[in-house]
């Protein structure tokens, strides 16, 4: 049983319009996505921006309605209509400014989750808050601070205790570093490759700078116009991409050594020519993905039926 | 006569920083004033008049006398057509205007006889038939105005015209061209005083309009003719109206070249007086007639108005079916004595000074002084004796037996008196304050109904509908050429608000329209001991009569207040002794 | 030096806050030549843009001192009407957010075209709209006719990216500033911008100052490098040099916390960058991030010194710096 | 832990809370400051005096102090029922006010209430309840509410207040919806979506304090409003009776030539007052929006 | 396009229905009837209750209403009880004056707005930007109808530069030119009272705009093209804030409705706003229905205007 599947999701938006405001069109931002996540692992989830990385990570969590497929979590399925939110499923959001209520300080942020689920006293729920915030390296006298009083990367601290406060077996990271500095962005990601190892925690990070999924991730999907085109672990995604437009992800990655910059450039014109060239060799007549078909074990790709 | 009436009327001026005091405690009165206008010097050939027609909402426009209804309308209408028949100064019927009449008593008949040379402004002369046509007209069932009334109805046939029963009115002859004889199912001295439908319509013109369609025609709104000494010439609805002296008027051609009448609103009157906007008016608001009794460029003349303001004691109901009032002796205001001791405790003649400078004064009997002869000053009627008041309180077994100040009645059960009174006029609402007070002052407890002034249709509706949460009301009537106050007093008179009605009274009242009332001092005699008779019963109590001013510029000659009847001035006579008005230093 | 293009000499560009003046670019000299990328990198609000926008002259109510020499010229206190003539001709820029930089109720063809007619009045419409036809080719939008008529909103970030940059390029610049020209975008999208500047460095020989916090864009592009932090330039060397020996405890701090291949954990800068209000403003501004290092090693008033010919790095703390591997993590509450 | 709390309210660095940003930027606004100190003192003062003074007496005809102009005695003069006008001045102030607070609350209330709702179902519930806003916004206000005044026999002050609310609530409510709606798809209410937050909890205890500061500022400005509106339709005739004065009736009483020209005790006072309360709301208010508008913010 | 005029045109049609069964409820709710007021002691009250059957004054409301909206569909609004007129004809003429009123007050508010807000709004915080704030913040606080009755009295009455009621001098013939300088006479004072009044929200809606504008990005933009101030200005800044104005526009004639109820009575001026009031004290309920309802569907109607103008000067709505 896997920790968590999910089978041929789709998540449509209605496009409204016409003459009474019906639905005439629809934005399929998810459309027939399949993968399976371990326990304890990271499941990086690659694309560029439109692609429905957020989308996905929002239908497993229930934010967003699930038109079709089923996700299933440790073997119970969170489909349909009873996207009750699972205490065991939570979330970080991308920007850590927006995503805590200004007005509120950091004891009600944190014990937000446990006083939906878990009836404490005030005095277990301060401890417990103080626990949290030890966790995340936070000093305790923080708990009457407001966020405004904190740097980004403290306030993702801040997000991540509350995201960690229900002892989830999943965390669904929509691009929690992209909001913050270079130097800040080390500091979260260093904490959540920490917190994973202390608390057996799965992760789902979405993000779409390919050198952080890559440090971060065991197995990473690479998402394009709603589906996948590839998925396999880290290594065959980077050494050895299948799909025209993974290699062309993965050749505009800017490379962190000058000595390399024309080498860099060679190979990218190369594949943007290749990706020109046999653009139709991997999509079909009307520019969707192919299913995804196995290559290896555990190395997919969408590739067409001929080869 | 319209009698919408409000009931409190205008603010009294009142002292500007110059004048101080001195015009505060000012008080006129009507005696004071000239009912003519008489002027020096010469009056120039034509010229122009600038009429002011003083009213808050625009005129109609429905400009004929048989489908009018406001009297902005019947200002407008008076310009360029009149009746054909006069009346001298007590509303009785002489021959001096463009018909005259013939009266046989005995066979209930009248013939009217229109002068030749009375022509419409089209040059068509004034026929028998046009005046037989405004009778058919009025009385077609398809009429939407609202003259059909018991000046027709007393006709012979009309009955059965107006329902549809006949196709003419057998009662209405015409025997020639400028001959009519009308017969009638009753003939009261009513009839003789103003009971008659005077004005004519041209048949020529109006024959082809279906009734329902004429008073909405460009006939009666845009281009209307009468017989009367201008013709119109343009007009602005609502706003305006031009007029040119007609040439062919019987009487003789008119002074004037024309006339240009527009509305203004009541608070603009005296501006528009003093630089000469216009020259008169058809009504001053008397409240603003102290700050501006000594205007230098204008004369006021002024008169008693045929109105009395009046308050109202509800003492039965309206059966409809029957048709007639139903006294309830249980009635809350049954005890004449209550309704006496009311009448004691308001000071009218402080109200008329004060509140109205004495241009409205204490008034003593249900006949206003503008019937001279009918009137009787000699009545007594209660006046204002707060003591008087409380005793024949005591007396009647009004208390006030818990002590807190106010009567309890005769039961010892709370007494509360709801007192409806009407919007309207600038001071109508510190008027019913201060009866309230006054009856306060003699211990009885009035309250205003909803605590607030009744808008003007909200009013009447509900006083008509002998709504229970009446108990008195203050109300004016206008009085109508006609003495007979059986129209508003009588038992079957749904106008009859009180609903009083007794024996005594209908009695009195069917013998001022008896046979023998043609009798003039006999009638006097019958309607003095009406007036007698209501001071005594007090179905209602009048509180003030009333004056209406105008001021008229110092060039105008030839005015009388709204050409009075029996005063011997017509409106083609008027004159004026410059081109230009003249203006306020 | 016959081919410097600009040359800024001890700009100090402060804002007013509750009547006090800050200096969000302190005492900063520099220089751009001819065909040449210099890249400025630093944290977020280590006054890049500030920099940028004095040179420029797009500051509102800033107080800006110093010299700013392009080609020999003090663009410091020049005259509105003569900076408008540089502006969008010799001189001009790439902005960061392509969303909001250009005017939504104007067509693609206006918002080129306007640069164009600003400096070349004479042009005809007709030359005009080829030139701007020719400018969406340069920059690599398909169907430029088409696209022409049509409004920023109608467009894709990318594509609005190129448009901005069609107006920048349209005069063909000596000096073009590009502020963060590809933050907003994807890579694949930021792959192609930077090829496009890059060409047109080489054909037109454009002295470029390119903004970036990406290391990557730098080792790609650069071939001068600026490393900003707090205002000030802390180290300034040729792109291989700081990449190889990067001496500044700052820049070193900053490669060190990018993923880069066989790391297991990142390296942590302590602290924050501190606000405008809050930057300290006596002896070294990284100190605080490297509490550690005793205070003696630093300099009193840190200067730019030029360790090595054309490699600047300001403050000695650099000489006492090596990383606490003891002190990696996060660790660290609020200080 | 007793120690803990010691120590973590010691350091009671509180965000400041919307109240006391707003108060800040109320207090180093000069002008505003005077005018709130104004309100505050003329809002004591009404409601004060008021209580001491005899309602009955003041609106007392009184015909032989008809018209008096300012003595020791009537400080500004009588009217033309001879009724002091400062006692009338003050009652009116007072029962103008009174509408206007009451009339602005209960727009708010409705307001808000009907703007969440809107914002927090979204989708068809929200189409419909924004359909009918729409079409109470298009109503020729004025003219529909002089006809319900007209229709209704009699009304107080509250089935007055609730006339006027019932076409007055429609702003608040369309501003309210569109601030939640924006506010909903904001990161902090989706996250606590995702941790758990039943939706009306984030609207009622997350998103209504995040537009506080918007809604006070609203209502400010709408007291302004709502004074003058009162004020005018008194003044048309459609307001209370004169045992019951509000600024709105002194002010009516000027349009009679004769009291605009020569009484100006009578309405001139009554006009400075509505000026003076209207713009010192109105300063008040734009002094508070500022503060909610960090980028207005003065400092 | 057409389209888009089509959709907006059936969102309207259910708002005009509701708003039609809305102002008939209203009047039928009304105490009172036209016949009520016409108390004449000579008059048979037999005459007048014929007449409130023939005029269907005692059918229930709906037949009244179907009988109401039947005839509305063919442009008749029944017949006015006091003015023994169709309403139609009554409505046409004060219509007219209305329009005209509204057009100049309209034009005014913007010939007075529009440089005052761009003013303000370029030089903020100036001094000039400070009277003119000034200005908006009195103009807030004085309520229209003190401002009218006081200009009225300054300069009307005391100054005599305009006529003091009354849309036309009498006796002119309509067309020509006196009679058209006479009518602009009429309304340039309550125009320009409702005018300065009512402007100042547009002033000040202008300013924030414009101040909003300034600090957008592309402004820089067009800065850093070397656009002289002048050229940033027209071209950029005052054609972004104008825009808005333009869905200002239909709230504009919603409150100008208001308006002119108070300038209309205060100047006597005969337009709609005067015909309400008098119809309403007159209890003339066909009347007051028909310019409720008309006066609502010029509301709805200002409203479309400006989504329609909007949806065609800002292509970011722009239909396809
Ligand atoms: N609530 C919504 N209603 C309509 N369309 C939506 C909604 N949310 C997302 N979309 C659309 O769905 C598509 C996928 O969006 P999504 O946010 O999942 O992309 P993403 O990969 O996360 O992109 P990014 O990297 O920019 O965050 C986009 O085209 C987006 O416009
Ligand atoms: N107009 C201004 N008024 C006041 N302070 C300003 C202004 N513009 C910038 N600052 C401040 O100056 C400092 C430098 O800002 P700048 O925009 O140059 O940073 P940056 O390096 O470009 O950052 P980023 O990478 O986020 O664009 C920051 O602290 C910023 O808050
Ligand atoms: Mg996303
Ligand atoms: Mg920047």
């Amino acid at each position: 049983m896997a920790f968590l599947e999910v089978k041929n999701l789709k998540v449509h938006f209605p496009v409204r319009g016409g003459l009474f405001n019906r639905k005439i069109d629809a934005v399929k931002a998810v459309d027939g996505v399949s993968f399976t996540i371990e326990q304890g692992k990271t499941y990086g989830l690659v694309g560029e921006s439109g692609s429905g990385k957020t989308t996905t990570g929002r239908a497993i969590i229930g934010l967003n309605k699930i038109t079709a497929g089923q996700v299933i979590f440790e073997g119970q399925g969170l489909t349909g209509k009873s996207s009750r939110v699972q205490k065991d499923v939570q979330m970080i959001f991308q920007d850590p400014y927006s995503s805590l209520n200004p007005r509120k300080r950091v004891l009600d942020l944190i014990a937000e989750p446990l006083r939906n689920y878990e009836k404490l006293t005030k005095q277990d729920e301060l401890e417990q808050v103080i626990q949290l915030l030890k966790k995340v390296g936070l000093s305790q006298d923080s708990i009457w601070k407001y966020p405004h009083e904190f740097s980004g990367g403290q306030r993702q601290r801040i997000g991540i205790a509350r995201a960690i406060a229900l002892k989830p077996k999943l965390i669904i990271a929509d691009e929690p570093v992209s909001a913050l500095d270079v130097s800040v962005q080390a500091q979260v990601l260093n904490f959540m490759q920490e917190i994973q190892e202390e608390l057996n925690l799965t992760y789902l990070f979405i993000s779409h700078d390919l050198g952080i999924v890559k440090h971060m991730s065991d197995r990473i999907g690479i998402m394009y116009k709603g589906r996948f085109v590839e998925e396999g672990t880290t290594g065959e995604i980077f050494n050895s991409p299948q799909h025209i437009y993974t290699k062309r992800l993965v050749a505009a990655i800017p490379d962190i050594d000058p000595k390399k910059r024309s080498l860099q450039k060679h190979l990218r014109q190369e594949v943007q020519s290749e990706y020109k060239r046999s653009y139709h060799d991997y999509f079909d007549e009307q520019g969707h993905v192919y299913d995804l078909r196995n290559i290896s074990d555990s190395h997919l790709a969408a590739l067409p039926e001929k080869g | 006569a319209c009698s919408d009436e409000d009931a409190g009327a205008e603010v009294e001026g009142k002292d500007d920083a110059e004048k101080g005091e001195s015009a505060q405690d000012e008080v006129f009165s009507i005696d004071d004033f000239e009912q003519i206008k008489t002027n020096q010097g010469e009056a120039i050939e034509g010229g122009t008049l600038n009429f002011g027609l003083v009213s808050d909402t625009a005129f109609e426009g429905t400009l004929n006398f048989n489908f009018y209804s406001g009297n902005p309308d019947a200002q407008v209408i008076s310009w360029f057509d009149e009746s054909l028949l006069d009346v001298d100064e007590n509303y009785a019927y002489t021959n001096d205007g463009a018909a005259t009449l013939d009266v046989d008593r005995e066979a209930k008949t009248i013939t009217f006889k229109i002068r030749d040379n009375v022509n419409w402004h089209d040059g068509e002369p004034v026929t028998a038939e046009d005046w037989q046509f405004a009778y058919e007209v009025i009385g077609h069932p398809d009429y939407d105005g609202i003259r059909y009334g018991s000046d027709f109805t007393i006709i012979k046939g009309m009955e059965a015209y107006h329902n549809g029963k006949a196709d003419t009115i057998s009662g209405i002859e015409v025997i020639d061209e400028k001959t009519m004889k009308i017969t009638y199912d009753t003939f009261t001295p009513s009839l003789l005083s103003s009971g008659i439908w005077s004005y004519a319509m041209p048949k020529h013109i109006f024959k082809d309009i279906p009734v329902a369609d004429m008073s909405s025609s460009p006939e009666v709104r845009e281009h209307p003719i009468g017989m009367g000494p201008f013709k119109v010439d343009s007009i602005v609805p609502g706003e305006s109206v031009t007029f040119v002296k007609n040439e062919d008027y019987w009487r003789g051609e008119p002074n004037l070249d024309g006339v240009t009448l527009k509305v203004i609103n009541p608070n603009v009157v005296v501006q528009a007086l003093e630089n000469g906007e216009v020259d008169l008016v058809d009504s001053f608001p008397t409240d603003q007639y102290p700050e501006n009794a000594d205007m230098s460029n204008v004369e006021f003349v002024g008169d008693v108005d045929l109105a009395y303001t009046y308050i109202g004691f509800k003492l039965g109901k309206w059966d409809a079916d029957a048709g007639e009032v139903v006294p309830d002796p249980d009635a809350k205001m049954a005890d004449v004595d209550l309704r006496r001791a009311m009448w004691h405790a308001v000071d009218n003649d402080a109200v008329g000074k004060k509140f109205y400078n004495g241009l409205r004064w204490n008034a003593s009997t249900l006949i206003p002084p503008s019937h001279p002869d009918y009137h009787d000053d000699s009545i007594e009627a209660p006046t204002y004796d707060p003591d008087k008041a409380n005793q024949l309180l005591d007396d009647a077994g009004y208390e006030d037996v818990n002590g807190d100040g106010i009567r309890e009645d005769k039961d010892g059960n709370e007494l509360v008196i709801n007192f409806a009174s009407m919007s309207g006029g600038d001071t109508a609402e510190p008027l019913a304050q201060y009866y309230i007070q006054a009856w306060e002052a003699v211990g009885l407890k009035v309250e205003l109904l909803d605590g607030r002034l009744q808008e003007f249709n909200t009013f009447y509706d509900r006083v008509e509908a002998d709504d229970p949460e009446i108990d008195i009301y203050q109300g004016a009537w206008s009085v109508g050429y006609d003495v007979n106050p059986a129209g508003l007093y009588g038992r079957d008179a749904a106008f009859n608000y009180t609903r009083y009605a007794s024996e005594e009274n209908d009695a009195l009242l069917q013998e001022g329209v008896s046979e023998k009332a043609f009798d003039e001092a006999y009638r006097q005699d019958v309607y003095s001991k009406w007036q007698e008779l209501m001071v005594e019963e007090i179905p209602v109590f009048p509180t003030v009569y009333r004056a209406v001013i105008i001021p008229v510029n110092n060039r105008v000659q030839n005015y009388a207040v709204d050409f009075k009847e029996g005063v011997g001035i017509y409106r083609y006579q008027l004159a004026v002794t410059q081109e230009e008005a003249v203006t306020a230093e | 030096m016959a081919d410097t293009l600009l040359e800024v000499k001890h700009l100090n560009t402060s804002f007013r806050i509750n009547d006090n003046y800050y200096a969000a670019v302190d005492d900063v000299s520099l220089t751009v030549n001819k065909n040449e990328v210099l890249a400025i990198v630093g944290e977020s609000g280590s006054g890049k843009s500030a920099l940028a926008f004095s040179i420029m002259g797009l500051h509102n109510r800033a107080k800006i001192e110093g010299g700013i020499f392009f080609k020999q010229q003090d663009l410091v206190g020049l005259p509105k009407s003569k900076l408008n003539k540089l502006r969008g001709d010799e001189l001009s820029m790439i902005f960061q957010d392509p969303l909001t930089a250009l005017n939504p109720l104007m067509n693609i063809e206006d918002q080129i075209g306007e640069t164009i007619l600003l400096h070349h009045k004479k042009l005809s419409r007709k030359k005009r709209k080829e030139r701007v036809i020719d400018l969406l080719n340069q920059v690599g939008i398909p169907r430029p006719e088409q696209i022409c008529e049509q409004f920023p909103h109608q467009l894709s970030g990318g594509m609005r990216q190129r448009v901005i940059i069609a107006i920048a390029i349209a005069n063909n610049p000596e000096l073009l500033i590009a502020d963060e020209p590809t933050t907003a975008l994807d890579v694949t999208i930021q792959a192609q911008i930077l090829d496009l500047i890059q060409d047109l460095k080489e054909s037109m020989h454009t002295g470029i100052i390119l903004i970036t916090h990406d290391l990557g864009v730098v080792a790609e592009m650069a071939d001068r490098v600026a490393v900003m932090y707090a205002g000030q330039i802390v180290e300034l060397a040729d792109v291989h040099t700081l990449f190889e020996k990067p001496l500044h405890p700052y820049t070193r701090s900053l490669l060190h916390s990018v993923p880069n291949e066989g790391q297991d954990k990142l390296h942590v800068i302590q602290g924050i960058v501190p606000s405008l209000q809050h930057l300290p403003r006596q002896g070294c501004r990284f100190a605080e991030r490297i509490p550690w290092l005793d205070g003696s090693a630093h300099e009193e008033n840190p200067e730019l010194h030029e360790v090595k010919p054309d490699h600047f790095v300001r403050c000695t703390c650099y000489r006492h710096f090596h990383f606490p591997a003891e002190r990696e993590g996060w660790t660290h509450g609020i200080s | 832990m007793a120690e803990l709390q010691a120590g973590a309210t010691g350091r009671q660095e509180k965000s400041p809370s919307a109240l006391k940003i707003m108060w800040r930027e109320l207090a180093r606004d000069k002008v505003a400051l005077i005018s709130f100190i104004f309100l505050l003192m003329v809002t004591v003062f009404v409601y004060g005096i008021s209580l001491f003074l005899n309602q009955d007496e003041i609106v007392a005809v009184d015909l032989f102090e008809i018209h008096q102009p300012p003595t020791g005695e009537f400080w500004l003069g009588t009217d033309y029922g001879g009724r002091d006008v400062f006692g009338q001045l003050i009652i009116g102030t007072r029962n103008s006010l009174s509408i206007g607070i009451l009339v602005t609350l209960m727009t708010g209330i409705i307001g808000v209430l009907y703007g969440l709702i809107s914002g927090y179902f979204g989708g068809t519930v929200d189409n419909i309840m924004m359909r009918i806003v729409d079409f109470f916004l298009i109503l020729p206000f004025l003219m529909i509410v002089i006809v319900f005044l007209a229709i209704v026999p009699k009304y107080d002050i509250f089935s007055f207040s609730l006339i006027m609310t019932s076409f007055l609530w429609m702003g608040i409510a369309r501003l309210i919806r569109s601030k939640a709606l924006q506010e909903r798809e904001l990161d902090y209410a989706q996250a606590s979506k995702s941790l758990g937050t039943p939706e009306w909890k984030i609207m009622f205890s997350q998103v209504l304090p995040n537009l506080s500061s918007l809604i006070i500022v609203t209502m400010t400005l709408n007291l302004a409003a709502n004074i003058g509106l009162e004020s005018g339709l008194s003044f048309l005739g459609f307001g209370f009776p004169e045992s019951t004065p509000s600024l709105g009736t002194l002010l009516g009483y000027a349009r009679n030539p004769q009291t605009l020209e020569f009484r100006w005790w009578i309405w001139v006072p009554a006009a400075v007052l509505i000026f003076v309360l209207m713009l010192s709301v109105r300063n008040v208010g734009e002094a508070l929006k500022r503060a909610s508008d960090s980028r207005q913010r003065r400092g | 396009m057409w389209k888009f005029i089509v959709r907006r045109l059936f969102i309207t049609m259910p708002q005009v229905l509701l708003l039609s069964v809305l102002v008939f409820l209203m009047a039928q709710m009304m105490p009172g009837d036209a016949l009520s007021g016409q108390i004449d002691p000579n008059i048979d009250p037999a005459a007048i209750e014929a007449q409130r059957e023939k005029l269907g004054l005692n059918d229930p409301w709906y037949v009244q209403y179907v009988d109401w909206v039947g005839s509305a569909l063919h442009g008749d609004l029944g017949q006015s009880f006091r003015h023994k007129m169709p309403v139609t004809d009554l409505i046409g003429q004060r219509l007219a004056n209305s329009f005209w009123l509204a057009v100049a007050t309209l034009i005014l508010t913007y010939l007075i707005a529009i440089p005052l807000g761009i003013i303000s709004g370029r030089y903020n915080d100036t001094l000039r930007d400070q009277l003119i704030t000034g200005y908006t913040y009195i103009g807030f606080a004085t309520p229209l109808f003190i401002f009218a009755l006081v200009s009225l009295w300054v300069f009307g009455f005391k100054l005599e530069w305009f006529p003091t009621g009354g849309s036309v001098a009498p006796g002119l013939e309509p067309g020509t030119f006196p009679y058209i300088v006479s009518k602009l006479q009429h309304l340039l004072l309550p125009a320009l009272s409702m005018a300065l009044i009512t402007t100042v929200n547009t002033v000040q809606y202008l300013r924030s705009e414009i101040i909003d504008t300034k600090q957008k990005d592309f402004i820089i933009t067009a800065r850093a093209k070397g656009a002289p101030e002048s050229r940033v200005y027209h071209r950029h800044i005052l054609r972004n804030s104008l825009l808005p104005l333009a869905a200002f526009l239909g709230f504009e004639i919603t409150g100008l409705i208001g308006g002119t109820i108070f300038v209309e009575t205060i100047y006597s001026y005969p337009g709609m706003g005067l015909l309400f009031m008098d119809s309403i004290t007159l209890r003339d309920y066909s009347v007051v229905t028909s310019v409720v309802l008309l006066l609502g569907v010029v509301s709805i109607l200002g409203v479309l205007l400006s989504d329609i103008i909007l949806s065609m000067v800002d292509p970011r709505i722009r239909i396809k």
